[in-house]
């Protein structure tokens, strides 16, 4: 390998954090999103180096998986989003708390 | 593949294309009943050929199990689809729902809940877990007239979202440090002498955090009284049993062939176990919302699970499948019987709604009665047999205290389940009366009921047949 | 003699035991359907309660005089745990039958009027008989928890439904209070099933199996408390009474019948069957602090009782009184004083059940249980006030009449385990005659209020009363024909060896 | 004679009270009341017929095994021998007299069946103590005549005051049960049966210390019943019942029932001298006690209760002196004349229409003759005039005492003779109170027909009282001490004295007699208004004792019972329960807050799970 495992590792885990931090920190929906589509890509990225390190292709199959599924997640939620924007005109996650306690 | 391998996959292949074959349907020939009545007989089939036939193989392309574990939960979820469509017919048709696609959707989830509880590899377990999260995410908000739909199906969304995020890069931590997706190989990375044990360990930690929300256990189950009450009936009681059913069978295949990493798990397991549990319980004290109450019981049966599950062996792993299908009958049943009770205008949900039903609607409400005491873990019921091997497992492998703390939670959540009993049959003013209930809701609930009662008088065929398959 | 040819020898092929919990099981699940055919409901009622007590009065005349198991029956039943269904009738569990039979027969009669889901109610009766003598007939751990828990339902729905003033508050207390105690004994069961698999191999929750389990002795006391805690607070003892006030009070006439006749029964029976024999060294070292708790509830509760304005609530109180010198007779551990003990449950069972019933017919007359309220009822009902004062004086021993019986061989047995029992036990009865004639004063004497003239007893309430004042007398003057059956298993009790006869396998 | 013929004394007036229990509101008045005379009438010819059953050891009867169990075993048994041969005919005689007089008294009574099955009761559960040859048997009449009396002294129940004189006097006596209860389960105990005869032959092995403490249990039980103190303030109170009732049972029968206990274990009491001391302080106590309040109460049935009361002491006396002979004469002779007083004062309350005040009456002597001198000779027998039968048995009693060597008896013996004086005074004081001076009550109306049954029952009493001197009449007088002769070896010590002595003390009897009639005189000749002084108001009231039973036991007993309830059983309990309920509640109220309904704070939730979780496996590996 030419990249040791261990900086994959910490790029992945720097951009997954970073993908949660965006969702954790945004309020808006969109932007929740593509914070979750950060995190995935971090996945990605790890699978692909793991997959180097141990010399297989499973991980690289399983990234495909990933893409596949993470695109059906994407046009879900941007139907979603969509639907919830026309009801209430607004994107903000925080607005959509009608049930509680 | 193999010719093998397709006919061990035969009743998934029966939900998959019969899922298609319903959606292609349901775009020309648009008529709510008859579709799903069709998808309930296509998950029957399902149900019948998983039962009926026993494959060649034991394994499919190293994914799946289709030994009689594997099997038996495709028997247990397509079993649940058809109650859930049967219970979904006037709902659908007085919601307008699109027939095909739910009925499709919802066959679709139970291929991937089945699925997901035969995995042996990480693959199978994310590709199962994903194939019905995402169909979840259509169900819950389904119904496009309802905001409180929407709303649970953006907060189960993000949520979903995030945790597949967390499961993933849990299993590719996992993969890392041990370069497979043999769920039972891949464990050996949490050993003690292992190379990448950190890697490991972190991949658990997150894995762990998306199991948690899924089955909702405490702190990762703020989610499920919203989407709870948000989602369709039927739908709920969907998400209630399957979809938490499916990763705990997953995770008694994962922990039984756990043979290191114990002693870090265990105590993890049993403080999420007890914490879940109590919080459960206490939370659901005072809710004057049906379906969020039962939400919060869910909680805390998970809880009870999970007790079985740390307990492991025969005894832990044969509880935890009895209290999943004891759980699954009982839920089903009651969010049916809220099914039935919904009009045009929405589902009853509030305690006001149920007011001095008892006398009005008897049957449904003496019914709803019994699976509250099921779930309640009193005899004659499904729930106590459940609850029984439980603490049987747990007192056998020497959780005492966590025997304790669930019989101390048991006490407890035996007052939020009176209390529906209460305002059923004791209230001195009555509600107005609710829907009278068709044919097949009834239908579906009264073998939820039999179910119960069956499971709860004459527990030995399954728990023999269990003791087989594990 | 023999009622019963040929199949009492042995373990029956007949299912003579399954027969008494069946015919209500089926009985309560019809009147579940007939919903709306109030009459039939009344009539299937009274026949299977009829027939049942029929079927215990035979086996109570067949079996006078024996000892040992006189019927037994045994079937696998959820083999994973090695559960089996075993029921077992021995003397002791024969004469609660009877007092279950008789009592419930009396429970729907009592209702014959009620309107208000009538079917219902008789089915929640019919359930709660088929439970009551499971309880009494279970000789499988597992079976008796079942039949426990069972029997506590359909009290919940009989008080929670069918009660007066605060029911739900009363039903839910009644439920949490019993559900707390019998959960630990699950877990109780559990571990000794464990422990006894542990040692033998053999899961089972077989009763005479389970003795034989060696215990170290802490863990003894553990299992023992567990099984203690459930049964005591059935009994109940103080301090762990207060759900029986409320619940008696807000019961219906039935369900405080069934409440006093019935369900403290199963606590005391099963400290005789379950918690003593299985835990023989634990049971012996508690029981001078279980006297102690008896003896405080004797006068505790007399003393509360003297100053109620509920007659109900004061019967309720005057029960945990009762019940305070029945567990002092078993604490004294002898064949006398327990022999007492169990002949008084019956005893108690009569007297305080028709109390209620007849506190029932005076609220259904007065409409009020108020002591302040009531006054003269004799001027205005002399027959049901002569019948109230009989069964008080009953209440309060004396002798002639049933309770003197059981307290006084109570008291004979504990004085000869230890002098301060019996002194302070019998110092108990100048307590009960305190509240007794209290409630007699204020119910029968004093000038007759202004309301409009009272029916007297009514034909169906002589019959209710005819036989209950019969039984009052019977046991007072000539009680052998219910001493003679418990006697051969008391003292087999006694010796530890109540089970042996069952080990063999058949008895 | 078959044995088990003896329980024909018992059937009898316990059928009558059957009948009359069953059927009494059916029948017509004559029928009902013809039972129940005819049942006591009965019994007491059986008791005659079967006399000689009793000569010798007597006879003992058993009918069954009334409960048996381990080692214990009770037997209905009875035994008609010296002591209760007697006594059964005294009390069946008695109550015939006493049937037939009720007969005429509740001739207005609407409630008659209850009147008289009760009373047919009573004397089945009076007779039972009389016979009963084993001890549980004797408590079952021991409570039985405790429950009827309760019965009839709250009959007429339209006043509360009555039901509650009725409930005093079944309670209080019931705590003095309590110790003839534990005396009885000692006894078993200590013997192994409760046998009477049996336990009497075994009371000879005990110690010391044990034969101490169950005679003061027996005095106990027995002062409970026989209103000794300090159980006597039931008696007054149960003036409340009907005349008869209280001549029957709070004279002639139930009260003595105490006396006669001591009298049949007397073999076991005997045994322990500081016991026999302490029976006998209690007695005099008592007597004197109870003599002190009668010269100063205004109610005509009150003076006789507390005359009832004084008498027993005196019997108590002459028991704890040791001798059961001269109890049970005095027991004998009392009962004549008190019932005969009773009844007496039953046609004086009568005649004046329902007056019960003695400072209201007077002149009555001038009405009605024969009840005066009937009255007279109970009076005159109270009073200990001589000749009569009151005074040969009082006389006995204070001769054997000063007869006696033991050094407290000579005390006794003049307590017991000042008490007498007390005695003659205040039964002086009721006669002229009560018959002579003016009439103080407009006659006219008013004026009440006397049935004749009434009072031609008081002859033949009056005539018992006056000869019943005879049945024990000493040698000094010309008899032959024929009750003493009688009961044998069970008569307990007699008097030996020098007849000068026997002289000299009846001739103090005698003065004492005549003293104690001059202070009445010279007191109450002319009617004067009642004292109003704080003494007697003190006396009147019992001394307080009603006052300070109420202070010192009801009340604090009533108090503690609100505090159980009110306080440990609803705060202490039920409040913890509810603090916990409430506490659950509060803190699913909380925990229920967590749940926003935000999805970021569930986000947040989410990730601070997974930290912990990482954190936890980072520790677990660093560690």
């Amino acid at each position: 390998m030419i990249v040791p495992m261990s900086h994959i590792l910490a790029i992945s885990a720097t951009m997954f954090l970073m993908g949660f931090a965006c969702v954790l920190a945004q309020r808006n929906l969109i932007m929740v999103l593509i914070g979750v589509e950060i995190m995935l890509n971090a996945v990605g990225l790890t699978l692909v180096g793991a997959s180097a390190l141990w010399e297989q292709v499973d991980g690289q199959i399983f990234v495909i998986f990933l893409m596949a599924m993470t695109s059906a997640e994407v046009s879900i939620s941007l139907a979603l989003v969509v639907y919830l924007n026309r009801r209430k005109h607004t994107l903000e996650a925080d607005a959509f708390s009608e049930m509680k306690g | 593949m193999s010719a093998a391998d397709l006919a061990a996959l035969a009743p998934i292949l029966i939900l998959a294309l019969g899922s298609a074959a319903v959606l292609l349907t349901g775009a020309w020939w648009p008529r709510c009943a008859p579709l799903l009545w069709g998808g309930a007989a296509i998950a029957l089939a399902a149900a019948f050929t998983a039962a009926l036939y026993s494959p060649p193989t034991l394994e499919i392309a190293g994914f799946f199990r289709s030994d009689g574990y594997g099997r038996f939960f495709t028997v247990l979820w397509s079993a649940v689809a058809a109650l859930t469509l049967m219970t979904s017919l006037r709902y659908a048709e007085e919601r307008h729902f699109e027939g095909g696609e739910y009925a499709a959707l919802i066959l679709f989830g139970a291929a991937g809940m089945a699925l997901l509880s035969a995995s042996v590899s990480f693959v199978g377990l994310f590709l199962g877990l994903e194939a019905f999260t995402l169909v979840l995410y259509i169900l819950i908000a389904f119904h496009r007239e309802d905001p409180l739909g929407a709303e649970a199906g953006l907060k189960y969304l993000v949520m979903g979202a995030v945790a597949t995020g967390f499961l993933a890069f849990g299993i590719a931590l996992l993969y890392t440090a041990s370069g497979t997706f043999r769920i039972a190989e891949a464990m050996t990375a949490l050993g003690a002498g292992a190379e990448m044990r950190p890697v490991a360990m972190a991949g658990m930690a997150m894995f762990l955090t998306a199991v948690g929300f899924k089955v909702s256990l405490v702190p990762f189950h703020l989610w499920t009284p919203d989407v709870y009450q948000g989602a369709p009936a039927p739908v709920a009681g969907l998400l209630s049993t399957g979809s938490k059913g499916a990763v705990f069978a997953a995770l008694v295949t994962m922990w039984g062939g756990l043979e290191v990493g114990r002693d870090l798990l265990e105590p993890l397991l049993w403080a999420l176990s007890a914490i879940t549990m109590l919080v459960g319980t206490f939370c659901a004290l005072r809710q004057e919302n049906l379906k969020r109450l039962l939400a919060y019981s869910s909680v805390v049966h998970m809880g009870y699970v999970l007790i079985g599950l740390l307990a492991g062996g025969a005894d832990g792993n044969g509880a935890v499948v009895f209290y999943l299908v004891a759980y699954t009958v009982v839920n089903l049943g009651a969010f049916g019987i809220i099914a039935s009770f919904s009009r045009e205008g929405g589902e009853p949900q509030n305690f006001e709604d149920f007011r001095g039903l008892g006398y009005r609607h008897p049957l449904r409400c003496g019914t709803m009665a019994v699976f509250l005491f099921s779930l309640a873990g009193v005899p004659p019921t499904a729930g106590f047999i459940g609850k029984f091997g439980i603490f049987y497992a747990a007192v056998g492998s020497g959780y005492i205290l966590l025997a304790l703390l669930g019989v101390l939670a048991s006490l407890v959540s035996l007052y939020y389940y009176l209390r529906v009993i209460i305002v059923m049959f004791m209230s001195d003013i009555a509600a107005f009366p609710l829907h009278r209930g068709t044919f097949s809701e009834k239908a579906a609930v009264g073998l939820c009921l039999l179910a119960t009662l069956w499971l709860g008088v004459l527990p030995g065929a399954l728990l023999d047949l269990i003791t087989r398959i594990l | 003699m023999n009622l019963l040819p040929d199949i009492t020898q042995g373990a029956s092929s007949f299912p003579l035991l399954t027969l008494l919990v069946a015919i209500p099981a089926v009985g309560g699940l019809v009147c579940f359907f007939l919903r709306r055919h109030a009459a039939a409901c009344r009539w299937l009622s009274l026949i299977s309660t009829l027939v049942v007590l029929a079927l215990s009065v035979v086996y109570f005349v067949t079996f006078s005089g024996q000892g040992g198991w006189l019927l037994y029956e045994d079937y696998p039943w959820i083999e994973r745990f090695g559960i089996r269904y075993t029921l077992g009738l021995d003397g002791i569990s024969l004469l609660m039958i009877l007092l279950t039979a008789l009592t419930q027969v009396l429970a729907i009669l009592v209702s014959w009027r009620r309107t208000f889901e009538l079917p219902l109610f008789f089915a929640t009766i019919l359930f709660m008989e088929a439970g009551i003598l499971g309880v009494f007939l279970a000789l499988d751990l597992f079976l008796f928890y079942l039949f426990w828990e069972v029997m506590v339902i359909p009290m919940f729905f009989l008080i929670g439904v069918y009660g007066h003033g605060r029911r739900v508050y009363a039903a839910v207390k009644f439920f949490l209070y019993t559900m707390g105690g019998s959960l630990l004994m699950l877990l109780g069961i559990i571990a000794l099933v464990i422990i006894h698999a542990g040692q033998t191999g053999e899961i089972t929750f077989s009763l005479p199996a389970l003795q034989g389990t060696v215990l170290s002795p802490e863990t003894e006391w553990w299992l023992y408390g567990a099984f203690l805690i459930a049964f005591i607070i059935k009994v109940p003892l103080v301090p762990f009474h207060t759900w029986l006030p409320d619940a008696h009070t807000e019961a219906p006439t039935a369900g405080s019948l069934d409440l006093a006749g019935l369900l403290l029964k199963t606590g005391m029976y099963g400290l005789i069957r379950i918690a003593f024999p299985l835990f023989p060294v634990a049971a012996q070292a508690s029981l001078p602090f279980l006297a102690v708790l008896a003896i405080v509830g004797i006068f505790y509760a007399a003393w509360i009782a003297f100053a109620q304005l509920d007659a109900k609530r004061l019967i309720a109180y005057s029960s945990v009184s009762h019940v305070g010198l029945m567990v002092l007779g078993l604490c004294a551990w002898n064949q006398t004083a327990v022999e007492g003990s169990i002949l008084q449950m019956f005893n108690h069972g009569i007297t305080t059940g028709a109390l209620f019933i007849m506190v029932g017919m005076i609220q259904h007359r007065a409409h009020t249980r108020d002591l302040d309220s009531l006054s003269g009822l004799w001027a205005k009902a002399p027959i049901l006030s002569a019948f109230f004062l009989f069964f008080a004086l009953s209440s309060l021993g004396l002798p002639g009449l049933n309770n003197f019986v059981g307290e006084i061989l109570i008291l004979i047995g504990a004085f000869q385990a230890n002098p301060w029992w019996g002194i302070l036990g019998m110092a108990g009865v100048v307590f009960a005659a305190a509240y007794t004639l209290r409630l007699v004063k204020e119910t029968l004497w004093g000038p007759p209020d202004e309301t409009p003239e009272w029916q007297d007893l009514t034909p169906r309430e002589y019959i209710v009363l005819v036989p209950l004042a019969a039984l009052v007398l019977w046991v007072g003057v000539y009680p052998a024909p219910f001493l003679e059956p418990i006697r051969e298993p008391v003292r087999l009790m006694l010796e530890g060896g109540i089970f042996t006869a069952l080990n063999g396998g058949t008895p | 004679m078959n044995p088990l013929l003896l329980f024909l004394i018992l059937l009898f007036p316990l059928a009558a009270a059957v009948v009359n229990a069953l059927l009494g509101t059916r029948l017509p008045r004559g029928a009902v009341v013809a039972t129940a005379v005819g049942g006591v009438a009965l019994s007491a010819l059986a008791s005659f017929l079967l006399w000689p059953l009793a000569a010798g050891e007597g006879t003992r009867a058993t009918l069954y095994t009334w409960m048996a169990s381990g080692d214990f075993s009770a037997a209905v048994e009875i035994v008609y021998d010296r002591i209760s041969a007697p006594m059964a005919l005294m009390v069946t005689f008695v109550a015939t007299l006493i049937h037939l007089y009720a007969a005429g008294y509740m001739e207005e009574e609407k409630d008659y069946a209850r009147f008289f099955a009760l009373l047919n009761l009573f004397v089945f559960a009076m007779l039972v103590i009389v016979l009963s040859d084993n001890l549980l048997l004797l408590f079952l009449g021991w409570e039985g005549v405790g429950f009827c009396s309760y019965g009839l002294i709250g009959f007429w129940y339209f006043e509360e005051r009555n039901a509650d004189a009725g409930r005093k006097a079944f309670l209080v006596t019931r705590v003095g049960d309590v110790f003839l209860g534990v005396a009885l389960l000692w006894l078993f105990a200590l013997t192994g049966t409760l046998s009477i005869s049996q336990i009497n032959e075994a009371a000879a092995g005990f110690a010391p210390g044990t034969l101490f403490l169950l005679s003061l249990l027996l005095l106990g039980g027995a002062c409970g019943k026989s209103a000794q103190l300090p159980f006597m303030t039931w008696l007054p109170d149960a003036m409340a019942g009907p005349t008869p009732v209280s001549a029957l049972i709070h004279a002639a029968t139930m009260v003595t029932a105490g006396v006669y206990l001591l009298c049949r274990l007397f073999p076991l009491v005997s045994l322990s001298p500081e016991a026999m001391a302490v029976i006998a302080l209690v007695g005099v106590a008592t007597a004197l006690y109870a003599a002190t309040c009668a010269a100063a109460q205004r109610e005509i049935k009150r003076v006789l209760a507390y005359s009832t009361m004084s008498q027993v002491g005196f019997m108590f006396l002459a028991v704890g002196i040791g001798s059961v002979s001269a109890a049970l004469f005095h027991l004998f002779t009392h009962a004549f004349f008190k019932a005969l007083l009773f009844m007496g004062a039953g046609c004086v309350i009568h005649m004046t229409a329902g007056e019960n005040d003695i400072y209201r009456m007077g002149g009555l002597a001038r009405r009605d003759r024969l009840l005066f001198w009937c009255f007279l000779i109970g009076a005159l027998c109270l009073a200990g005039a001589p000749l009569t039968s009151g005074f040969f048995s009082k006389d006995g009693i204070l001769v054997t005492a000063f007869a006696s060597e033991v050094p407290l008896h000579r005390f006794l013996w003049g307590a017991g003779s000042f008490i007498a004086l007390l005695t003659a005074f205040y039964t002086f004081r009721l006669l002229y109170l009560v018959f002579l001076g003016a009439e103080k009550r407009p006659v006219g109306a008013h004026r009440h027909h006397l049935p004749g049954v009434m009072r031609w029952t008081l002859v033949p009493l009056a005539a018992l009282a006056l000869l019943g001197g005879l049945f024990d009449l000493p040698p000094l007088y010309g008899g032959g001490h024929a009750l003493r002769e009688w009961l044998g070896p069970l008569a307990g010590i007699g008097p030996h004295l020098p007849h000068a002595v026997e002289w000299l003390l009846a001739g103090v009897a005698t003065s004492i007699f005549l003293l104690g009639w001059v202070f009445a005189h010279l007191r109450y000749r002319i009617a004067p208004a009642p004292g109003e002084s704080l003494g007697a108001r003190f006396l009147l009231s019992g001394w307080w004792a009603d006052r300070a039973v109420y202070t010192v036991v009801v009340r604090p007993f009533g108090s503690l019972a609100r505090f159980f309830w009110k306080v440990a059983d609803g705060r202490l309990i039920d409040g913890s329960l509810h603090t916990l309920a409430e506490g659950s509640n509060v803190l699913g109220e909380g925990l229920r807050r967590l749940t926003t309904g935000r999805l970021h704070n569930y986000l947040t939730a989410l990730g601070w799970g997974g930290v912990v979780m990482l954190a936890w496996f980072l520790a677990g590996y660093l560690l």
